[in-house]
């Protein structure tokens, strides 16, 4: 069925394909309309599921786990202020291996008040262990609810779909939205093995010391890297099932370039027609859009990057400090390459700073100009 | 299921923290300093021994007298105190 | 690609003019977005809206600088702000007003055509009088002044949106298709 | 002989708690009236200490550990995942100690009570932090020392009334029970299980660590608790009906207090002033009861 729908709402039904039992969630600006739909869903009849309206993010992400753990699948979202709240919480759903699927609205975090889009809200959370997806269009944001639930199963691990707060979330766009029977085929019914069961009683998270911590951890990581190769797999199998294949990362006339934007979510979606009008001119310019951020698929970006001339990263979202993150990863896999390209390492529409083609021409063509980044770290456009 | 568990590598774990057997592999008889004895003579199987083990480690035998389970009994005392009695004693553990 | 931006105030329907209008592009067949300026303005603030439409995947995710036409919802902000802002030369300009065309002199190099939307949302009764609901009547006017997109399509559209009064909403979007005029004021 | 507790013991030995735990004691009373088909979440409190490390657990129902402030809600989401399943035969019990609840654990508590989810949630009441070493929490009583109460500092706050602010909740049932009184506390717990709603269960539970007392009189302990009124034994229906588990004759405050070293600094002065805090709130109690009889009263009519 063709729609023109809004970000929020493709999270919305794609826990309504997923099938989602429980939902748990808590209001935040700009992610109310995912829930507001849901709640219409639950109400309507369209989706079978318990809502647990919740007094807190924090408890949207506890609720969560119990229904994760008593074994149904489950779907949360939030943003910013509210993924922090959360943050305790989001390393529990991990070490208890909850394949709990949430939604983030990326907004730039407080002080002070905004609500325009930035990922250092998803970026302070890269080390809870969730997987996350960096999606930039509406209909990505739907697909990858659904793909989500494919590989967080299969790993026991939760996975975050993330998307720009307004420029995605409260955009209209067409959206192809998939039959409800090849769904169930693509994602069939979940059976978790570990689930909380009075037949076979078992405590989950019980006290454990460093004989074995550290074996669990090891668990964590190993399943983590295997999502790598899920989330190409089951891309696949998604492109085969409903003509719309994902993989870890998409790329953009890459093949022949010598310079090579490297960016995420909605910044990377407006490069394309800056590529394509610097192409047209006989610049060598390509794209890689990073969308499987955890794990940051670091053999596949050696791969993509390894001998090109330039390399620049756009990122929105900073680690004070040091530089944007995709920055910081991009150029972790690449240091011990032997023909590791120079990085440029952007940073861009921090608390929703729109990001026009002029601003991704101008941090391409300055790139193209030095022979080496002055820095770990450049501000582009900033008011002086 | 009292069984200790021994692993020898992570593959012989499950993927998480989850028990695999009971707690009653830990031998709580070892905290014992003081050690419960029933004097079968004044006791009139009133169970009341039994229903205060916070460690379940009295149980009442096929004539309803109680049996301490020295395995695991950590001799807290209680039964000594609660019984009407006086049948209990706690001695010295040697 | 055409790029088009609505302007209104809070509460008018201009986010919804402009979603009504992609969705009936979409029902056509072609690829749609559109967004809001967003803000946290209240009802009667001035509002930004913006629809892209082209035959291919929309990839660009920036706010529309300049715009290939305009629709105004609300003739006060006239004036008020550059409502002209970046907007290409030789672009219409859909204005919701009972004035003609020809008195809006300022915009020389610009197509203008006006219609009164007022009028017709307080025929159906949408919204009150005080804050009358004109996205419906004024998306019937773009129709058929401008051609973007077909009245069977905006019909189906505004079906779709219109969260309440629905019959009265397409009423008003058929009736200002039947009487809009692509009158313009070129100078 | 005739057991006035169900025989079946679901907790098994060889757990983690201290010589003479009421904690310990509750979770055994407890598991004897839920039965094996019951689910149940701890945050962080002494339980999650005594249910033993991994890879072993003494309670022998499923068990999620999770973190400090959720059990409640956690409860709240086990209790939703069964029921999309359609398992609806099945106890979902939050477990908490004091802090769990009265302090860090009281929002979601809140949050769940007032969607009056249907679970059953435990405070076992040791009136203070005995798992991090006894440091004061709201449950800490007027006048106790703890570690970070000293004697000359001693708590100047009266303890909450956790079961007045759940009752505000409207919740069907809240009810105090004592480690003491087992065959009062499974009634209760059989009651609550028999129920739709949020039932909160508020158990006295006797620290000999944290008390400063003697393992063996843990139960007599509890006992005192009672006869001195300073944990009064009482159900809350509907949030507003009240009544008095046992009425019984005052005996002394100070048989409850001197065996336990965490009031030995009190004067007779500062003795007195807690004897008429208890006294008010007891006969406050005795009030709320009377005005409440007719309810109780027409309650059995319909019987």
């Amino acid at each position: 069925m063709q729609k023109v729908i809004m970000g929020n709402h493709a999270l919305s039904w794609g826990a309504l394909l997923s099938r989602a039992e429980v939902i748990a969630a808590y209001p935040i600006t700009p992610q109310t309309e995912v829930v507001e739909l849901l709640s219409n869903m639950c109400a309507d009849g369209d989706l079978d599921a318990q809502f647990i309206k919740v007094e807190s993010e924090h408890s949207a992400m506890a609720a969560s786990m119990g229904a994760s753990a008593a074994g149904a699948r489950t779907f949360t979202a939030t943003s910013a202020q509210g993924l922090a709240l959360m943050h305790e919480v989001l390393h529990w759903a991990t070490g208890a291996r909850l394949p709990i699927v949430m939604g983030n609205i990326n907004r730039a975090m407080a002080p002070p008040w905004t609500i325009w889009t930035e990922q250092t809200d998803s970026i302070s959370e890269r080390d809870t262990g969730w997987l996350q997806i960096y999606t930039s269009s509406i209909q990505e944001i739907l697909d990858s609810v659904i793909q989500a639930y494919k590989v967080a199963e299969q790993v026991y691990l939760p996975v975050m779909v993330v998307l720009d707060s307004f420029v995605l979330s409260h955009t209209n766009e067409n959206c192809d939205i998939p039959d409800q029977s090849k769904v169930d085929a693509y994602l069939p019914k979940f059976e978790n093995a570990y689930k909380l069961d009075v037949n076979k009683p078992a405590a989950y998270g019980g006290l454990t010391g460093p004989d074995w911590y550290y074996e669990l951890r090891y668990k964590i990581q190993k399943d983590t890297e295997r999502s790598l190769d899920l989330f190409v797999e089951t891309g696949k199998e998604f492109g085969e099932m409903f003509g719309r294949e994902y993989g870890l990362v998409e790329t953009y006339k890459l093949d022949d370039a010598d310079t090579v934007l490297v960016s995420s979510a909605s910044i990377a979606s407006t490069a394309r027609p800056v590529i394509d009008a610097m192409r047209e001119e006989g610049h060598k310019v390509g794209l890689i859009r990073v969308r499987v951020f955890r794990p940051f698929p670091s053999d596949l970006m050696r791969k993509l990057l390894e001998g090109r001339k330039k390399v620049l990263v756009v990122d929105r979202n900073i680690s004070f400090g040091m530089s944007g993150a995709f920055y910081e990863e991009t150029k972790a896999a690449l240091y011990n390459v032997k023909n590791s390209p120079p990085m440029w390492g952007y940073i861009a529409g921090l608390g929703g700073r729109d990001v026009p083609t002029n601003v991704v021409r101008d941090m391409i063509e300055q790139t193209m100009k030095e022979d080496h980044p002055s820095g770990d770290i450049i501000w582009i456009g900033v008011k002086k | 299921m009292s069984d200790e568990i021994k692993w020898k590598k992570e593959s012989d774990m499950p993927l998480m923290a989850m028990s695999m057997g009971r707690m009653t592999v830990n031998k709580t008889g070892s905290w014992r300093n003081l050690r419960p004895v029933i004097e079968k003579e004044k006791c009139i199987k009133c169970g009341i021994c039994w229903k205060f083990c916070p460690d379940v480690s009295i149980r009442l035998d096929e004539e309803d007298y109680p049996v301490v389970d020295l395995e695991f009994c950590k001799g807290c005392g209680i039964c000594a105190v609660e019984c009407p009695k006086d049948a209990i004693t706690m001695i010295k553990e040697e | 690609m055409l790029e088009i931006r609505f302007h209104g105030r809070g509460g008018q329907g201009t986010v919804v003019a402009s979603k009504a209008l992609a969705f009936a592009v979409a029902r056509e067949g072609r690829f749609v977005q559109t967004f809001p300026e967003y803000g946290v303005e209240r009802r009667g603030a001035p509002v930004v809206a913006f629809t892209r439409i082209d035959d291919v995947p929309i990839y660009i995710r920036s706010k529309i600088y300049e715009p290939d036409h305009l629709v105004v919802l609300e003739p006060t902000l006239i004036g008020a702000i550059d409502v002209t802002e970046g907007l290409k030369p030789g672009g219409w300009i859909i204005i919701n007003s009972d004035k003609k065309a020809a008195e809006f002199g300022q915009f020389a190099g610009f197509k203008v055509a006006t219609f009164d939307a007022t009028s017709v949302a307080l025929k159906y009764r949408l919204g009150s009088s005080a804050a009358p609901i004109v996205n419906t009547a004024i998306l019937g006017a773009l129709s058929k002044i401008t051609g973007f997109v077909g009245i069977d399509a905006v019909r189906e559209a505004v079906r779709e949106i219109a969260p309440v009064k629905k019959d009265e909403n397409v009423k008003a979007a058929e009736e200002a298709y039947e009487k809009a005029e692509a009158e313009q004021e070129q100078s | 002989m005739k057991y006035t507790i169900p025989a079946q013991e679901v907790m098994c030995s060889g757990h983690k708690a201290c010589q003479g735990c009421g904690a310990a004691l509750a979770m055994r009373y407890a598991l004897k009236a839920l039965g094996p088909r019951t689910i149940m979440t701890f945050p962080a409190c002494c339980w999650s200490v005594i249910d033993g490390p991994f890879p072993y657990s003494a309670v022998g129902v499923p068990l999620f550990h999770t973190a400090f402030e959720t059990a409640a809600v956690v409860a709240s989401g086990i209790r939703a995942g069964l029921d999309a399943r359609g398992e609806k035969d099945v106890n979902v019990v939050a477990w908490a100690g004091d802090g769990g609840t009265f302090d860090i654990g009281i929002q979601a508590l809140s949050g769940t009570t007032e969607r009056n989810d249907n679970i059953i949630y435990v405070c076992y009441d040791n009136e203070a932090y005995m798992n991090t070493g006894v440091q004061r929490s709201s449950a800490t009583p007027w006048g106790a020392v703890t570690t970070t109460t000293p004697p000359r500092h001693f708590k100047k706050e009266r303890k909450k009334d956790m079961m007045a602010i759940l009752a505000a909740h409207s919740i069907p049932y809240t009810a105090s029970a004592s480690v003491a009184y087992p065959e009062d506390f499974i009634k209760k717990l059989n009651y609550a299980k028999s129920i739709e709603g949020t039932k909160f269960l508020h158990i006295l539970a006797t620290c000999p660590p944290g008390w400063r007392s003697a393992p063996e009189i843990a139960v007599q302990l509890a006992k005192l608790a009672v006869q001195t009124h300073a944990f009064p034994l009482y159900e809350i229906h509907e949030g507003r009906y009240f009544k008095m588990s046992m009425n019984p004759a005052k005996k002394p405050l100070t048989d409850y207090l001197k065996p336990q070293g965490r009031f030995r600094h009190l004067t007779e002065e500062q003795v007195a002033d807690m004897d008429r805090m208890i006294d008010e709130r007891y006969s406050y109690l005795l009030e709320q009861a009377e005005r409440s009889k007719p309810y109780f009263d027409a309650k059995k009519e319909t019987k």
